[in-house]
């Protein structure tokens, strides 16, 4: 909340350098998009293809610089969270030794990871704090040492973890984190196994 | 043929500051390149400094050694302007030699 | 050839305050390389296979050497580590580390008018302790430190 | 024992040392990483790239048997001195905003008659295969060191490049959503260990910006800025970035208008 008179005056300055750049944000951002496809031609083309178009989420994103306005950000969680789809059979908690693997694993999707049949990673360690006895761990995300012990391991934060890594921005719009099951970044079940790493009373996050 | 080194070679009170970098990859033989073969091992496996005709430190290394090598050291005896020679032989028998000129304090 | 010798002769008059080049062929013949490497060392695989490769029997902890070193490194690749002993007489300084494919990683001969003092970088393959052995009047001594080898950036 | 022969990090280091051991606590993490840079500053092999890219600023090379010594940096033919600090910019004579690495290919294309595709074959090194460009840019950034980066931003092509940069910034894309601003639009978070800078903060900028061209431990070599982006683009999950693309050198405008007024310290070493 005390974020609303900064964003006020960061707007105006936008507005001001925006006079400077002597063309409209519409112009300058069609400009970029038109720069920005010139300037990844030598690689995959079928990924560059990916990255070019924006889906609807990540233009609106983008364009209001990850602050939408409170109707933009309403309509976006109310989408993504029609998006999610949970296990049909109602078990959300997986292993979560396995769990742990992911959270640990950068792995996946960059042009440089060829091995399709090797999972991808959830790199979650690279912003979040977890099991305590990781302690190269990133601050990006917030801690979630201790979530489950903190929070209880019923089924509706159960539910509530497995949206929350399916789809942030079901929760928060315009969120840092990848919406890894929405994206098809980790299957249901890699995600069930992050699910008890974070709930599991067995967990070293909550023993 | 490697690059050569650099060498500072500095008085510190009575003795000779020596501080040297080397170009060199230090392949431990146990690294994989793009397409998966190992590659073989490259490594500097002797390391000789000399000051006036005399040894003032000699060393042997294993593939353990960081790439591009970087070493400090001190020794007696040494005055600004003498020279310090610093040699390395690699395992496959390539080898390096430059000097330095030892600076006032 | 030529390039070779440019670059060579070049480098001296270069940046002038760091490094003067030599030619390869400069070395003179007797001061290049009479010592020998110790493959057998090399080798080993335990601090214990280490110090009997090296010739020695059995070896005293000493608080009078000192390993300078990180606790935590933020890559691998690339551990500071300083080592000074106080040990009178102290003839070679040696770096094991203990968790690496193979242990010894350097062997220092420090010669009468050098002090018991070295500077280099190590590669650890992962969190390890590493030892300084040290050999002083034929008898060997050493030192232990654990460092933390973490992952930094991102990660594979 | 006497230490008046220790550099100062380590003699912090002995002392730190010296106190009573207690097992590494979460807010020690970060001071020990601290001593780790410490200790590694004593020498930076990023040295041995300078020396190189001196050699093969003044060697003739290429067709036309011609050094880099009067390539144009953006103060004159030969002006070697503070050029750095001012980059990028526009020149005129390719009717393009221009960084230091995009320079430095065109100085070799036309001075030295180098083909163009050769001239940005090889970039970025891997083991056993150097790359000039990364000697290239650690002489000529060296040759700033200490000075103020003041990138212009006055042309026309540089405020419009400044403008594209900063959409650029935080476009969101790929199958992570990320952009520039996922990880460098809050001061003092880390990846794993690796804190981040906010770019888009001068007090951050100023320091991080001015370290580039850098001795990367963790990759054994100098990487440049061109290096860095297309590092971070890599960890976005986008494809390839194309060498000294326009899209790069934008968002190199963008970050130098905030790190503008910083001092100099390149080649830097980092993780």
């Amino acid at each position: 909340m005390k974020l609303r008179g900064v964003k006020f005056v960061a707007a105006l300055a936008l507005g001001l350098a925006g006079c400077a750049g002597g063309v409209s944000d519409d112009e300058a951002r069609a400009r970029a998009e038109q720069i920005f496809r010139e300037s990844f031609t030598h690689g995959n083309r079928q990924m560059a293809a990916k990255v070019e178009t924006q889906d609807e989420v990540q233009a609106l994103c983008s364009r209001y610089r990850n602050e939408p306005p409170k109707d933009v950000a309403e309509k976006i969680e109310r989408e993504q969270a029609a998006g999610i789809r949970y296990p049909a059979s109602g078990k959300f908690l997986g292993d979560w030794k396995q769990g742990e693997k992911i959270a640990q694993d950068g792995y996946g999707m960059r042009f440089t990871d060829p091995d399709t049949k090797r999972p991808n990673g959830g790199g979650c360690y690279n912003c979040h704090r977890i099991a305590p006895a990781e302690i190269s761990y990133g601050t990006i995300g917030p801690s979630l040492y201790r979530f489950g012990a903190l929070r209880g391991a019923g089924e509706a934060t159960q539910r509530y973890a497995f949206g929350k890594i399916y789809d942030s921005q079901a929760y928060l719009a315009c969120s840092h984190m990848p919406r890894f099951g929405h994206n098809n970044v980790l299957t249901e079940e890699q995600i069930t196994h992050l699910v008890a790493l974070l709930l599991d009373p067995d967990s070293p996050v909550n023993r | 043929m490697a690059d050569p080194m650099r060498i500072r070679a500095s008085m510190a009170g009575d003795k000779v500051e020596v501080r040297v970098l080397m170009s060199h990859e230090m392949e431990t033989g146990l690294r994989k390149d793009a397409a998966g073969a190992l590659v073989p091992p490259h490594f500097i496996q002797n390391v000789t400094v000399t000051h006036a005709g005399k040894t003032v430190l000699s060393a042997q290394w294993g593939t353990s050694i960081s790439k591009n090598p970087f070493m400090h050291f001190r020794f007696k005896g040494g005055k600004p302007g003498e020279k310090v020679t610093i040699s390395w032989v690699d395992n496959k028998g390539e080898r390096r030699s430059d000097e330095a000129v030892i600076s006032g304090g | 050839m030529d390039t070779r010798r440019r670059a060579v002769l070049k480098a001296g008059g270069g940046t002038g305050v760091l490094a003067l080049a030599a030619a390869a062929g400069l070395i003179k013949p007797g001061e290049a390389f009479a010592q020998q490497w110790n493959k057998a060392a090399f080798d080993t695989k335990s601090f214990a296979a280490t110090l009997k490769a090296l010739g020695g029997s059995g070896s005293t902890e000493s608080a009078q050497i000192q390993i300078i070193a990180p606790d935590i490194a933020e890559n691998g690749a690339v551990v500071p580590i300083t080592i000074e002993s106080a040990v009178p007489k102290t003839d070679t300084i040696a770096i094991l580390i203990e968790k690496n494919p193979s242990t010894l990683s350097a062997d220092f001969e420090i010669p009468a008018g050098t002090d018991p003092f070295i500077t280099t970088r190590v590669k650890m393959a992962e969190t390890s302790n590493i030892y300084a052995l040290v050999k002083a009047d034929g008898k060997y001594f050493h030192a232990v430190k654990e460092i933390k080898v973490t992952l930094g950036g991102c990660g594979g | 024992m006497s230490f008046h022969h220790l550099p100062a990090a380590v003699l912090v280091g002995v002392l730190a040392a010296a106190l009573p051991c207690i097992c590494v606590a979460q807010q020690d993490t970060q001071k020990e990483i601290e001593r780790y840079r410490q200790l590694l500053a004593e020498g930076n092999p990023a040295d041995l790239f300078e020396a190189r890219g001196e050699e093969l600023w003044k060697t003739p090379r290429g067709p036309k048997k011609a050094s880099l010594e009067q390539c144009d940096l953006g103060l004159g033919a030969g002006v070697l001195k503070g050029a750095f600090a001012q980059l990028p910019r526009y020149f005129a004579d390719t009717d393009r905003v221009q960084d230091l690495e995009s320079r430095l290919v065109t100085c070799r294309v036309t001075l030295q008659g180098i083909d163009p595709a050769e001239a940005t074959r090889n970039p970025f090194s891997a083991p056993g295969r150097p790359s000039d460009m990364e000697a290239l840019a650690s002489f000529v950034a060296g040759q700033s060191r200490g000075m103020k980066l003041a990138a212009p931003l006055r042309h026309e092509k540089e405020l419009e490049a400044f403008r594209t940069g900063e959409q650029l910034f935080y476009r969101r894309a790929g199958p992570h959503d990320f952009a520039c601003v996922s990880c460098h639009g809050e001061s003092g978070k880390r990846i794993r260990l690796q804190e981040l800078p906010k770019l888009t903060d001068p007090d951050d900028a100023q320091k991080i910006f001015t370290t580039w061209p850098a001795y990367r431990v963790s990759q054994g070599s100098v990487r440049t800025m061109q290096h860095r982006l297309y590092d971070c683009y890599w960890q976005m999950r986008h494809p390839q970035m194309d060498y000294t693309s326009e899209a790069s050198i934008a968002l190199e405008v963008f970050m130098a208008k905030y790190a503008n007024g910083g001092e100099i310290q390149a080649p830097g070493l980092k993780r």
